[in-house]
């Protein structure tokens, strides 16, 4: 039984480009998707090796959601997010090199071997860091902004979360602060209908969540999270939005989770959701349905598209060596950084 | 976590079942005790996020939804804070919840309905009510677990009067104190521990209690008394195993309940040994081995014949990495050695 | 300035009554409502003498929504509340003797002196407690209702709470679980605009409570509070969908807080709102309200209402006597119940 | 409560001004701090339930707001556990805020943020971030608090790495310990005591630090240590004061910051005297007692010469009732008499 079929979700209508879109940035968008699919199968594909000793929560088929709304950030613009780190991580522009060194436990990970696969960063980007603790990001982010507005700085604050965080009684505290000081803060809510092995039918009573967002008083919307420009055009429109003052936005961004909520492989098979119901959504892939979306506009052909392939390839194995040649944490590098100067 | 699943299991299996009867896994076991617990009363039910997965939470719940109904055993919001306020409201009105968490760390969430609701309600009612709820999470460590997802936070909870505090360390106290806790009339908290959840024990079938506030002697031994629970209480046994080659010995003293705090056996052993080593899988600040080690040279001043010694955690959160955590977490050679000195008075 | 005019507030429509108002019923909810005022009255009279050494919280101007609630139900459904207490517990039938004693610190307290003014509960009436953590009760409620489904009990579940409750995020964590299993419980949301001296304008951003209960999939409406038989009839609804099966409802109340938040006798003056407020506000005086109706009707006169002012007053003071000669708590009785056996 | 303020007030104005200078009240101190920091630091921000009323929060920000604006100085939804994620979040973006609350019982709610996240970031950042934020509460006691509004929960919060933990006694160190938490780039948590915030005392103008992690002697003696902070501590120096005349005496130590704990001026003390007192206005049980308690007994075992004594609350909550709340709270005759046994060794 497929559960939540594509086309029973009603979607607020798709916001309009403001203008023409520039191929090269078409472009980019689809470059984007396609690199983190090709990561997130490159860690995949390691795993069993049991190098990379930490848990990993992959994103793929929700490519779009992570690249669509970091597309309408600029670097200064601060982006934190959940346990599902890596597509947020790297469409902010974090470095790959250093992700997988946090992800093989080296001393020159992006957090030194301390946070892992679930508390990345890249400040050099404005990817501002993560919770493992869902919905632990939101509150955090809230205040982030409220810091941009009070130090005037020309800064959006965007966190990236998944539909459970909505169950956490703090997302409704952080959005009532957040539409009663009016700041400069955009909530995307990554609905994929799952909580680890729990589908949302049992965790909320079939409601809406971005009109219980509206209902605490914040422009909201539920866009199509397997199309990059639905996406990048309502995160668009946040950022005018908090940019000249108008306050907080909430986007519920709807796509689905192709692989198992943790580890390798998809883990359908246990029973928690129907294979059919995976195979159905792939067939909405983002980077499928930008790729011939861009073939018919004569933008981008197989050609261009094998050797992107083979460019991040090699960006990817040259990363992985990095990783894996980088030196281990030593015993002194544990007590470092209890306390700030 | 296929590499720290694969490093754990072999370890269980090297573990010998040494008395007589049906061995059991400690997840076996605790799945025995919620089916019998709800097989007997109508008013236990079963709640947390994932326990009706097909794997069930850890295997500790597997299919028990499939026997007892999605009434008594359900999945749940995440929404922690709001659940144990409902659990408590439910104990109050006449029902047994036992609510299941996959990390204590989780449980940073509820401390205001735990704390200042579930384990006040009795007293504060004036014993006109009581609050008969289980809340049970297990301690996490390694791949990866990190800052945010392997806390041991018993200690936090040590000092709130009301709470009745479990850590298990064996498969046969594990059921037998889950069946306990959920018979009895406060708010009793149990902290597993992923590691010793890998091992397998005797079991004895159908139900039977472990007292709740009576700790009990794991080894009996001569140059010093080693006390805590958990995990780290089974690593100081692997230690004075071994310090057996070098001629020393130690009362080991098993607690199984934190609180209230089985004080004497402690004294007891105190008498005899004159030495205490203290032992917990959390903060060695201001937690179970701060209390334990007050606690002796308060009222055991005077049988103490050296500085009593702690083993814990470092106040330094928990670092992600591997190679890290291995420098961070006690293990049995540093055990052995702090053994050693205590012994040699150095 | 009157920042809360009573003519802007949007009510929902009035429910309405099912069949004629029987004249016994109608006096009984003004007798009700006339107590607890003279009870809260005969209170902050003697406050000053300091001898009741507990807080107090009045909620005289919104005796209307005690009255009209608990008028729906039966001994067998249970009341929670937050810290203002006196109005839920005494119009739920609680013992004025066992309370009064226990604001004197009294052995024979209604909590034997452990909870003092903001933890009543007199159980053999179906009150079943209360919690001086702003929202604590809500997830309590909730979680008795849950109980009662379990175990087949009839037995509907109310708590009563402030706006200021809303503001907490285990509201919303109760809200959804109740909407998920349909729990027969009912939220009153007793919103008087003030959490201390903070309005809610600087603690939410103009949005409507019970639309937000409304969007997280409850039944929910906005009710005129002073006016009791608005909220009388909004109960009763309320409890017949939780009796039958037909899940949680959310009901917000609006009404005045004649008083300062805690203590004897008005504070405005120290600024937080215009005396004249209060003023605008006692012009609805659910009391006087009802009278005035009543004597449209010809069911109640002066003599009528004098004589029930007398015996009110006589049950006052021979409640305050018992108090008063009651005997204080020992030693010994400060270790009892830490622990149930 | 006019009549829990009127005994307070008439108490403090018993005490004695001793050193010289300018006296001001605990209360205005503590204002004074925070205008001070206000001026000095457009980067800080003061938020709280109640800051803007016209009385301000116990008097403790009065007017602020007038001063430096609603954006600045500004009132909350209740949302404690939000709005803790929001000041951490805050100040890793580059803001101080300073957070208060009428209860550490409120705090309860935000364990996750503090705990979980602010105390963390520095540390899983590896450094790249820091979380300077001060979360200010006043532990409450009378006039019907209750075990919901006088929870007294540093000792749940010492065992957390990351945190700072500051308990003042005089108006002195209100101020410069004020200071010095929002000077530090640490998440610091100051709890007051409603009974301390009613004295006054000499209070230097302007900026000024009391450093953190460092203790203070508040008496000089020879035959024990009393070590403590807050409330509790200034009961017993009214004990020992009195004690003088039965010719005991004792060093006491004003810790003033619960963590980092000044170990160093501790065991100094003991070296003399040989015996603690530890007090605190929290639980005996697993909190501050037990930690400094356990840390004699492990690093100082060897200059003790008697049990160490705790004097906290004991494992029950606390009662609301007046008369409940006399036989609760230790006070300064129950202090006397406990130092009197430790001195005559019974
Ligand atoms: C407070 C808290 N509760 C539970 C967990 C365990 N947990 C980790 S990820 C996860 C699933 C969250 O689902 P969702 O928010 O929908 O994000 P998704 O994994 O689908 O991206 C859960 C329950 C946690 N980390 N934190
Ligand atoms: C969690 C928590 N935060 C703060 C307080 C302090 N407090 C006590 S009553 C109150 C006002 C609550 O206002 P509201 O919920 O509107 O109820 P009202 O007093 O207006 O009836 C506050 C803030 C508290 N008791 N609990
Ligand atoms: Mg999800
Ligand atoms: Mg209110």
């Amino acid at each position: 039984m497929i559960r939540y079929p594509y086309k029973d979700i009603e979607f607020s209508p798709a916001p309009r480009p403001k203008k023409k879109y520039d191929p090269d940035f078409l472009i980019g968008l689809y470059r984007s998707m396609l690199r983190i699919r090709m990561i997130q199968e490159a860690i995949e594909s390691r795993y069993h090796e049991d190098q990379m000793k930490s848990p990993i929560h992959l994103v793929i088929g929700q490519e779009a959601t992570s690249v669509g709304v970091c597309a309408a950030l600029r670097n200064t613009d601060q982006v934190y997010s959940s346990h599902r780190t890596q597509g947020n991580y790297l469409a902010k522009g974090g470095s790959l090199k250093a992700m997988l060194s946090e992800l093989y436990c080296r001393l020159n990970g992006c957090a030194g071997s301390r946070g892992g696969s679930m508390h990345l960063l890249d400040k050099s980007v404005g990817y501002a860091g993560s919770s493992a603790i869902v919905a632990g990001s939101v509150p955090v982010t809230t205040g982030a902004a409220f810091s941009a507005q009070l130090l005037k700085k020309d800064q959006v604050n965007v966190v990236f979360f998944g539909d459970a965080a909505t169950e956490e009684g703090a997302v409704w505290e952080s959005l009532n602060f957040a539409a009663l000081k009016s700041l400069p803060v955009i909530y995307i809510c990554e609905n994929n209908f799952y909580s680890v092995c729990s589908s949302l039918e049992v965790r909320q009573p079939g409601v809406d969540i971005y009109k219980k967002a509206e209902a605490f008083g914040l422009n909201s919307c539920r866009i199509d999270g397997s199309q990059v420009l639905h996406v990048y055009e309502a995160a668009r429109e946040a950022v005018e939005r908090a940019q000249s003052g108008g306050g907080p936005t909430f986007i519920e961004s709807v796509a689905y989770r192709w692989r198992g909520h943790g580890g390798a492989g998809d883990d359908s098979a246990s029973g928690y959701r129907d294979p059919e119901e995976v195979k159905a959504w792939q067939e909405f892939c983002p980077i499928e349905g930008l790729y011939k979306e861009l073939v018919k506009q004569k933008q981008l052909d197989e050609v261009r598209k094998n050797s992107m392939k083979e460019e991040i390839q090699e960006e990817i194995q040259e990363a992985f060596e990095h990783a894996i040649n980088s030196p281990n944490p030593e015993e002194k590098d544990l007590s470092t950084h209890v306390y700030s100067d | 976590m296929p590499w720290a699943e694969a490093l754990l299991t072999s370890k269980a299996a090297g573990q010998e079942v040494t008395e007589e009867g049906r061995a059991l896994s400690y997840v076996d076991a605790l799945r025995e005790a919620l089916t019998l617990a709800l097989e007997l009363d109508p008013k236990v039910f079963v709640l947390g996020q994932g326990v009706n997965d097909s794997p069930g939470m850890f295997g500790v719940t597997t299919d028990l939804h499939k026997k007892f109904g999605t009434d008594r055993v359900f999945d749940t919001p995440l929404s922690e804070e709001g659940l144990t306020g409902i659990c408590a409201g439910a104990a109050l009105n006449g029902t047994r919840p036992v609510y299941l968490h996959n990390r204590p760390d989780f449980l940073l969430l509820t401390f205001n309905q735990l704390v200042s609701h579930a384990a006040k309600f009795h007293y504060i009612d004036n014993g006109q009510s009581n609050v008969p709820m289980v809340v049970w999470s297990a301690i996490g460590r390694g791949w990866g677990s990190g800052s945010q997802h392997s806390q041991a936070i018993q200690g936090f909870l040590l000092g709130v009067p009301g709470l009745k505090i479990i850590m298990p360390s064996t498969p046969y106290d594990a059921k037998g104190l889950m069946l306990s806790a959920i018979a009895d009339n406060n708010p009793v908290l149990i902290f597993e521990h992923r590691w010793a959840m890998k091992t397998k024990g005797v079991v004895p079938e159908g139900i039977y209690h472990v007292p709740l506030g009576k700790g009990i002697y794991r080894r009996r031994g001569e140059d010093l008394t080693i006390v805590g629970t958990s995990h780290t209480l089974s690593l100081a046994i692997e230690a004075i195993d071994e310090l057996s080659k070098e001629g020393i010995s130690a009362d080991v003293i098993d607690l199984r309940t934190l609180k209230p705090l089985d004080e004497e056996i402690i004294f007891e052993s105190l008498k005899k040994t004159g030495k205490v080593l203290v032992v917990d899988t959390g903060p060695e600040m201001a937690g179970v081995c701060a209390e334990i080690g007050c606690l002796v040279a308060e009222k055991g001043f005077h049988d103490l014949r050296g500085p009593v010694r702690r083993i814990g955690l470092p106040d330094s959160p928990v670092p992600a990495g591997y190679t890290l955590e291995q420098f961070y977490f006690p293990d049995k050679n540093r055990i052995a050695k702090v053994i050693r000195e205590m012994v040699s008075g150095t």
